[in-house]
């Protein structure tokens, strides 16, 4: 077992100790959970700092697993490259973050961070696996615990919104497993590089088509895609803060890592037929998104129909095809995770005081709660892609990649830059300017909400100044990828 | 010719045992029904046994069997019919119909 | 210490992070004092270097290192220092230290000042970072960073509904012409390879660049200097940014900020000079912006309103010189607008003051009688602004006229004789009106010496300033242009323009001998046109705001009954099939045989008759 | 025109008859003799076939074990005649439509490609032949119904006893 | 004959199993406790298994080719034991009246499945089914004190009869065309009537066969008795019918099927009418029994939908068996064999428990997290595993089966077998739901006897080990059967 099978293991322990405790000792369940995440989150960065700067692939642990049929063997294979690496940290700290802001998190709590702990297995495992089928199964891993994160720990419409996220996944991962069955089928091999290979081999057949579809459609359910949307309203307003956190921060993002894992890589060539059609969903996500943001009345809508709108930035940056534009495309993923992340701790923290996240009851908070809106203050900077925040080198480099091949519908993309802006001010504004609408019990955060968020903001205003600190390590991946993707 | 006009005999018998199994309400007929249509393939059996392709006894080995188990079949039928009976008090078969949906 | 020049924009950022986290305990005066000395370094820095560059002549050494990866790009930050920058950086490290000074005095009641003196802090921060920027990504940076500070500053009274509107439109607004300016950076980046003004500039010496590519740029250029300066059509949330405390409409929507976007045309002048149409385009929004806010300043009542629409009116100046091929002459008006501007709006907060946070001129009258030294300060910039020799304006005018004379564009140059006329009489209407008639108020405040020593400095450099170009083109000089031969008359005619203005005034607010009423009436629908401000926010209001809201909706029914309705469809489909499965299974064994016969009656049929069909 | 043929006719009438009276008697007791009468026609179409011992078996568990059984079980349960209601009515046109369609279907094919017996290749089979065959091939066949009589022995005890508690 | 005594051993020793109870019975009083005839059932059916095993890989022919016993047929019946075992087990607390019978039943009923999946003549298949048939629906009408009980076993027997007057008619078309009903000979001589132009005969005679296939399978539209037999039958008959039952038919369809078409002959019938006429029959099962399944409150009607699309999913792997003949689609069918039996067994196990006396409607689930948290997490993996979730077999079954059915490209198959998954999820997620968050308006604490705790526990085991480690059958598989 090497490393990143010890970092899997990791929150197995704390699932085991969480089982150890008594049902009561809250306090100590989220000692546990917060433990072992920050654990987990130290352990990543080790690996970050320990990543050597190249596109190969690393830490790379690889066992034979199973074997069925004619093709080639299912192996168990983990491994770290500049895309993946980036990814995975973020998750960790994400994590951590969100772990830090279930203290919302009051009824069955032993179970919530059993499944939590689970969660985060899940998504390391996404990124860390190195072939379809493991992938795969981390993947549905994160799909059935969220199920169950929305549904026990939700608001009013708790299973609406499970039951949303379930048929939406449940068909993306439906198309996954086609794909994943038919690459096996086709190609002998589930392993990334081997498939890269063979498909770069073939020229692309209807049925090659058909599978690069298939994970397409996956990828869109998940990220979401314009008509795939509905189901990620639901999640963002009736789940749990700390679940939103995740799912906004991580999930979503999933989809975009994917596309570019399997779409861009594994499957270049078709992705440039489509590179067009991909340009247009991605400013139909921008602007749809965006237009939508603005019409909402409830804060989390508002934040929902952002995420769609960012999605859509990261599309553009992945249609770009070059270095520039997939950079952009990962760093929308990485920044728009920690905003997000960021924003739902906010939404999280206002609703516990306010009970309500209407635009109507809320007002002027920045009154009584000043620290509190100087960090929303920032968090819209940041989402509205204010420059020295993440957000800004994430957009500038997607639209600036896209500038080269497709200049008009980038500039197109820029009126996404204006409408971003309407959207978030009219929702800060209505948050924290203005007279204060009701008495709310609004005592400003403490240390225990403030530090995570002073955490989160530190590092997206880091990451804001020196994007190098995560571009760095892309860099030589995301360069192999764009020279197939060219070639 | 003749083979044939034992195979409709023997289909005429099925179908208007099917017909008796879709249609009685009585539930012992429903049970003769199906007797009538193992009758029918009985006689299929025999009739090929003797004028087939291949004939040979098997077929009648066959039928032997399928009138035992008719047998069996009928008798367990009936008891199940009976038991069922005691509680629903009638039999029409219409009216076992409590399980649905 | 030349090679640390960069380190200027450093002191008023550590400023500002000591002042946030002072912001709750920090002693309201030690606060403030931090930010007005650390200005002031930078100030005493940039004095240095006003006295390397431009009196001795020297060069400042760049400073460069590597910031990011962009792609195989390294793109780089730093500082450069061409003679425009230096004298940006003079202007903005005074006038921030000075209004730095008149804050304390301002804001001495505000619970929030902490607040306040660190956002000032971060601005000066910011735009000292924007006028130092060798490379158009670290400019835009800045450039969006200013904006943020004028958005917050504007929006400082938070609790106010029209200052919340106001901070909003004033980002969303500048936010448009910004993107006119990133789109203008990407195609920049993919036509030449880098960021960098020099490299830039030497490709589009060398023609490496299309001249309809070049036009574009500039276009989109100068669209982000739209937004920033406040020029038509653009303009409207400057008016609406006097939301803000005086010091910061002083500061950010008088002398620096908005003269931004004059600064990035300057900066990038290379470019523009290569394109007619580009310069066409400047020179002609700026004259119309020049005009047309002078138009609507003739009636505003608010104190600020009317100063802000002078701004417009005077970065229309600017812009229409730039435009004429007057790199200098629009430069110049730069800077001494940042003085007498400053100047004005300084004197203007402490009317302000003095009335008690009153800023409806009609309320005001008599003031010279009771703060006499306030008087001859707002009339020190009235004048200068009005064009009246020697003071500063005078000078710099007469350079935009001439300029604009000498590039042939004499609709233009009629029109900013209007707006000069028009400039003269809206200020001495506002000088009348404040200072002269019958007193209103009979005690009004006296003010500390924190008022008076940034408003008297300002005079004094509204004063002077002029002659920085008059007998030696001192300004010229530096921009390397070489200058153009004075016309007498043009000075005349700008004078005497001015002095019909203000005779004009002085006729009907100080003797009345016509009534302000009967001039209104003359004009028609004139006055009303100017009054509400011809009607260009009801038009966005309408055009943007409503058909944004209106297609929101649109999109909404359409996403939650279209959209959703797909979704509830796929969702349903399942749930009706289940439905008449279960109706089917009805509990009587005989339906049971009956549709497994009928099944196999259909699948007997389908595979014979497909069997006969193929 | 032979003896065999007639002799066909004649019982194949008898036998079909036989049904369609069972299907549209009036009372159950008519019923069950009808069918009664079916089977014994069918025991002589097995003489005709030169089945033998099938026939002897058919008379001796159809015509005489299974009708008995099942007249037995009319008087059990008391069989009381009714109007069938609207729906069932219903049920039956689709149900007649269903196995006409069936009956359609099978006629079609068996008359479209008659099957022809090989000239010379009947054969009779005795009772001893039978009885070799099924103990030499089929032993375990055998076995098994044997397990199964004693099954349906033992269910229809277990079934039709009354409840004990 | 001491070779027919050693090749059939595990069969004889069920009649030895069965001679024994039945002699117990009748010994044994009225009223006292017929635990000891359960353990004479549970240790025959463990002995079968133990001869199974010592039997080896050899292959038996017996009565010209109309018995036979290969490697994989024994592992095949080494699952209908492990069944059967299963719900001797869980019998142990059953409420019947007629233990001694109901035990002597089971075990003539597993004996009847068993020489159905070994038997290769048609007089020897039909006399099979028709043992495990006929105790079935003695099985299912045991119950006598609950009417549905009775009104299931007479749905199930009219039904059953029907169906093998069809099947009947069917095998008598096949036997008349062949002379024969010895399955190792018909083929050829199918061949010949087919040049001969008796091809309709054979589509006749094959889609009543499906008739009785289907019913057997509880496949679509020959399903219909499925629910109600399996909410009225006591649970651990509808485990056995759902477990043993299912998997005899399906290897009996499969054998039936594969040895009619064997001839090269027959190739071409194989792929115009039997490959799409299954296809036709799968697809529907998986469409029809997801969808059903979805509105259904009581548990074992929804488990019966759910088995209905099961059977959905392992008729793919039989139409992949046809087709390609490889044996990596056999395994697929095995492997998805164990982690239904194992899933389902567990699954009707924990209702068994729970529901005790009451109706198992989905109600009774309401907070089990609360009263039981192993039961509730234990019957949560179950249904998973049926949902094909990863990391429990179940996945990996359906993984197999899909990689077989596209291998083969079926495709629009592999398809709708994605998609019903998706449908299924709905319900499963919709009982796990139930467990734990819906509160609970009983508070009772469930007891449990050991027995089915050993089952719970095995299967639970069971199916994780064979979703984590699926190489340990896989590769065991590709052994025993190449």
């Amino acid at each position: 077992m090497g490393i990143l099978s010890y970092l899997l293991v990791i929150p197995f322990i704390g699932i085991l100790l969480l089982l150890c405790l008594p049902n009561k000792a809250v306090f100590y369940h989220r000692m546990v959970s917060n433990l072992i995440t920050f654990v987990v989150f130290c352990v990543s960065i080790y690996l970050f700092s320990s990543f050597s700067i190249d596109p190969s692939l690393q830490f790379v642990e690889h066992t034979n697993w199973f074997s069925f049929g004619s093709s080639g063997g299912i192996d168990y294979s983990l491994g770290l490259d500049g895309l993946s690496l980036p990814m995975l940290v973020l998750t960790t700290f994400v994590s951590f973050i969100a772990s830090v802001a279930s203290i919302y998190i009051k009824k069955r709590t032993k179970t919530y961070f059993s499944l939590f702990l689970l969660l985060e297995v899940g998504m390391m495992g996404v990124f860390l696996a190195t072939n379809l089928f493991l992938f795969f199964l981390f993947f549905e891993i994160t799909f059935v615990t969220m199920f169950f994160l929305i549904g026990i720990w939700g608001y009013n419409k708790k299973e609406r919104a499970a039951y949303h996220f379930l048929i939406y996944n449940g068909l993306g991962s439906a198309f996954l497993l086609i794909a994943i069955v038919g690459i096996y089928v086709v190609f002998g091999s589930v392993e990334y590089e081997t498939v890269r290979k063979l498909v770069a081999l073939d020229i692309p057949s209807p049925l090659s088509w058909t599978l690069f579809v298939c994970l397409l459609l996956a990828f869109a359910i998940k990220l979401p895609i314009f008509p795939f949307h509905r189901w990620m309203l639901l999640v963002h307003v009736e789940a749990p803060p700390s679940v939103v956190i995740i799912h906004a921060g991580i999930l979503l993002k999933i989809g975009a890592y994917g596309i570019l894992r399997f779409g861009v890589s594994m499957f270049s060539s078709h992705m440039n037929y489509i590179a067009t059609i991909l340009v247009v969903l991605g400013l139909i996500n921008l602007l749809y998104g965006a237009i939508l943001a603005f019409a909402q009345t409830e804060l989390k809508r508002v934040l929902a129909y952002s995420s769609i709108s960012h999605m859509g930035i990261i599309l553009l940056g992945v249609a770009a095809g070059n270095v520039i534009g997939l950079q952009g495309a990962v760093l929308q993923s990485v920044s728009h995770g920690l905003i997000s992340a960021l924003f739902f701790f906010l939404v999280g923290a206002l609703y516990e005081r306010t009970k309500s996240t209407q635009l109507e009851d809320l007002g002027g908070i920045a009154k009584s709660m000043p620290v509190y809106s100087g960090i929303l203050m920032i968090a819209s900077l940041g989402l509205l892609g204010l420059p020295g925040l993440s957000g800004f080198v994430s957009e500038f480099f997607s639209l600036l990649g896209l500038f080269e091949k497709y200049p008009i519908y980038a500039a197109v993309g820029t009126l996404g830059l204006i409408l971003a802006a309407v959207y978030t001010l009219r929702a800060l504004m209505e948050v924290s300017f203005g007279k204060q609408q009701k008495i709310f019990t609004t005592t400003d955060i403490g240390w225990k909400e403030g530090l995570p968020m002073f955490a989160l903001v530190l590092i997206i205003l880091s990451i804001g100044i020196y994007p190098d600190l995560i571009s760095h390590t892309l860099n030589g991946t995301l360069e192999t990828i764009a020279s197939e993707w060219r070639g | 010719m003749y083979l044939t006009s034992y195979l409709a005999l023997a289909a005429i018998l099925f179908c208007i045992g099917l017909y008796g199994i879709l249609t009685k309400r009585n539930a012992v007929m429903l049970l003769f029904s199906v007797e009538l249509m193992l009758n029918a393939v009985n006689l299929n059996l025999v009739a090929f046994s003797r004028l087939g392709f291949y004939p040979n006894v098997e077929g009648q080995i066959f039928t032997f069997f399928t009138i035992t188990v008719a047998a069996a079949e009928a008798a367990v039928g009936l008891a199940i019919l009976i038991a069922l009976y005691r509680k629903k008090e009638t039999a029409e078969a219409d009216q076992y119909n409590s399980m649905k949906g | 210490m030349l090679s640390y020049a960069w380190t200027i924009p450093l002191f008023p950022l550590f400023a500002f992070v000591v002042q946030l986290l002072l912001r709750t305990k920090g002693n309201k005066k030690l606060v403030s004092s931090l930010g007005v000395v650390l200005t002031f370094l930078s100030f005493v820095f940039s004095v240095y270097l006003v006295v390397h560059s431009l009196v001795w002549n020297q060069t400042i050494p760049e400073w460069k290192v590597n910031w990011l990866h962009i792609g195989a790009n390294v793109v780089t930050v730093g500082a450069s220092f061409t003679p425009i920058q230096v004298a940006m950086l003079f202007i903005v490290s005074l006038v921030s230290c000075l209004v730095q000074i008149y804050s304390m005095g301002y804001m001495k009641e505000d619970k929030r000042s902490n607040t306040f003196f660190a956002y000032l802090s971060l601005f000066t921060f910011s735009m000292l970072g924007l006028v130092i920027a060798p490379n158009f990504l670290e400019l835009y940076f800045f450039w969006e960073l200013v904006g943020v500070c004028s958005f917050l500053l504007v929006g400082f009274y938070f609790y106010k509904e029209s200052a919340k509107q106001a901070a909003k439109k004033a980002f969303i607004v500048t936010r448009i012409g910004d993107v006119g300016l990133f789109i203008a950076i990407c195609l920049l980046f993919w036509e030449v390879g880098s960021f960098d003004f020099d490299v830039v500039k030497q490709a589009v010496d060398a023609n490496q660049l299309s001249s309809g590519m070049i036009t574009l740029i500039a276009i989109l250029i100068f669209v982000g200097a739209i937004g920033k300066s406040g020029q038509f059509p653009l303009h409207t949330w400057l008016p609406d940014a006097m939301e803000g405390p005086t010091p910061v409409s002083a500061l950010i929507h008088a002398a620096t900020m908005v003269a931004a976007g004059v600064f990035l045309v300057a900066e990038t002048f290379w470019l523009f000079e290569e394109s007619s149409t580009a310069l066409a385009i400047v020179s002609y929004i700026g004259g119309f912006t020049a005009l047309f806010a002078a138009l609507i300043a003739l009636t505003q009542t608010d104190i600020k309103r009317v100063l802000a629409y002078s701004t417009v009116s005077q970065l229309g100046y600017m812009m229409l010189g730039l435009g004429s091929l007057g790199l200098s002459s629009g430069f110049f008006h730069l800077l001494t607008h940042a003085f007498f501007k400053a100047l004005l709006f300084l004197a203007a907060g402490a009317v302000i003051v003095a009335y008690s946070h009153e800023q409806d001129i009609r309320k005001m009258g008599g003031l010279w009688k009771q703060q006499r030294w306030l008087g001859i300060a707002f009339l020190i910039g009235a004048f200068s602004i009005a064009g009246i020799p020697p003071f500063s304006g005078f000078f710099s005018k007469d350079e935009i006229f001439l300029a604009v004379f000498q590039s042939g564009r004499y609709d233009l140059f009629v029109a900013a004789l209007l707006a000069a006329f028009c400039t003269a009489f809206y200020m001495f209407r506002l000088f009348y009106l404040v200072f002269a008639g019958k007193v209103t108020k009979e005690k009004t405040k006296t003010l500390s010496w924190h008022f008076k020593v940034p408003i008297w400095i300002l005079a004094l450099f509204s004063v002077i300033a002029g002659f920085l170009q008059y007998p030696k083109h001192l300004i010229s000089g530096w921009l390397d242009e070489t200058t153009q031969t004075a016309l007498w008359w043009i000075p005349v005619v700008v004078t005497l323009m001015a002095v019909f203005g203000i005779f004009l005034a002085y006729a009907v607010y100080q003797k009345r001998w016509v009534s302000a009423h009967t001039l209104a009436k003359l004009s028609g629908i004139g006055y009303r046109l100017s009054y509400r401000k011809f009607y260009i926010d009801e038009c966005y209001e309408a055009l943007f705001v409503w058909s944004l809201k209106g297609l929101g909706w649109i999109l909404m029914g359409w996403d939650r009954f279209f959209v959703g309705g797909i979704a509830l469809f796929m969702k349903s489909m399942p749930i009706q099939l289940s439905e008449m499965s279960s109706r089917i299974q009805n509990g009587q064994v005989q339906r049971y045989i009956l549709i497994s016969v009928i099944g196999l009656l259909l699948l007997l049929l389908s595979i014979t008759v497909g069997r006969f069909i193929s | 025109m032979n003896a065999e043929f007639l002799a066909f006719s004649i019982l194949s009438v008898f036998a079909i008859g036989g049904a369609v009276f069972f299907l549209n008697a009036g009372k159950v007791m008519h019923m069950a003799i009808a069918l009664a009468f079916t089977f014994f026609s069918l025991a002589g179409i097995y003489l005709l076939l030169q089945a033998e011992f099938l026939a002897v078996v058919q008379v001796l568990v159809y015509a005489g074990g299974i009708s008995i059984l099942m007249i037995f079980g009319i008087m059990l349960t008391k069989p009381e005649e009714g109007a069938p209601s609207r729906s069932f009515q219903y049920h039956q046109w689709i149900s007649l439509a269903t196995v006409t369609g069936f009956f359609v279907i099978i006629m079609t094919i068996i008359y479209q490609t008659p099957i022809l017996t090989p000239a010379g290749k009947e054969t009779s089979a005795s009772v001893k032949s039978i009885g070799s065959i099924l103990f030499k091939n089929y032993a375990i066949p055998f076995e098994l119904a044997s397990i199964l009589l004693l099954v349906a022995l033992i269910g229809a005890i277990v079934l039709a006893r009354k409840e004990q508690k | 004959m001491r070779e027919m005594v050693m090749h059939l051993s595990p069969e004889w020793i069920l009649l030895v199993g069965i001679a024994l109870v039945l002699i117990g019975e009748i010994l044994l009083h009225k009223d006292s406790s017929r635990s000891m005839l359960g353990i004479i059932a549970i240790l025959t059916v463990l002995g079968s298994g133990t001869l199974l095993i010592l039997q080896g890989k050899e292959v038996i022919t017996l009565f010209d080719g109309s018995y036979t016993s290969d490697p994989f047929i024994r592992s095949i019946k080494g699952l209908l034991v492990a069944g059967t075992l299963f719900v001797l087990l869980l019998s142990w607390t059953e409420k019947i009246v007629a233990k001694g019978e109901y035990y002597l039943l089971v075990l003539a009923a597993l004996l009847g499945a068993m020489s159905l999946i070994s038997s290769s003549d048609l007089i020897f298949l039909f006399v099979s089914l028709e043992l495990l048939s006929l105790s079935a629906y003695v099985l299912v009408g045991m119950q006598q004190d609950r009417l549905v009980s009775s009104e299931a076993a007479w749905k199930y027997v009219i039904y059953g009869g029907a169906s093998s007057a069809f099947l009947l008619y069917g095998m008598s078309f096949f036997y008349g065309l062949s002379g024969t009903t010895n399955l190792t000979k018909i083929s050829g001589n199918l061949a010949v009537a087919y040049v001969n132009g008796y091809e309709l005969f054979l589509y006749l005679g094959f889609v009543l066969l499906l008739v009785g296939i289907g019913f057997k399978l509880a496949a679509v539209p020959f399903h219909m008795w499925a629910p109600d037999v399996y909410q009225g039958a006591p649970t651990t008959v509808t485990t056995f019918l759902a477990i043993v039952s299912k998997i005899a038919g399906f290897i009996f369809a499969l054998r039936l099927i594969s040895m009619l078409f064997a001839s090269g002959g027959l190739q071409s019938i194989l792929h115009s009418m039997v490959v799409p006429s299954l296809l036709i029959l799968s697809m529907l099962s998986m469409i029809f029994g997801n969808v059903t399944a979805l509105k259904q409150h009581h548990l074992k009607r929804m488990l019966a939908y759910s088995s209905i699309g099961h059977a959905g999913y392992m008729l793919v792997a039989v139409i992949s068996i046809l087709l390609d003949k490889q044996e990596s689609s056999l395994s697929s069918l095995y492997y998805y064999f164990v982690a239904y039996l194992l899933a389902s067994a567990g699954t009707f196990a924990t209702i068994h428990v729970i529901a005790k006396d009451r109706s198992p409607d989905r109600k009774v689930l309401s907070g089990l997290y609360k009263r039981s948290p192993g039961l509730a997490f234990s019957l949560s993996v179950f249904l998973l595993s049926l949902a094909g979730i990863p990391f429990t077999a179940g996945f990996i079954g359906k993984f197999t089966i899909l990689v077989s059915a596209f291998g083969n490209s079926m495709y629009w198959l592999t398809g709708t077998m994605l998609l019903t998954t998706v449908i299924s999820y709905f319900y499963y997620f919709r009982v796990i739901r139930q467990m734990y968050w819906q509160e609970d308006e009983d508070v009772s604490q469930v007891t449990m006897h050991w027995s089915i705790g050993i089952v719970i526990t095995f299967s639970l085991i069971g199916t994780f080990f064979f979703g984590i480690m699926p190489n340990v059958l896989l590769q065991n598989l590709s052994n025993w059967i190449g």
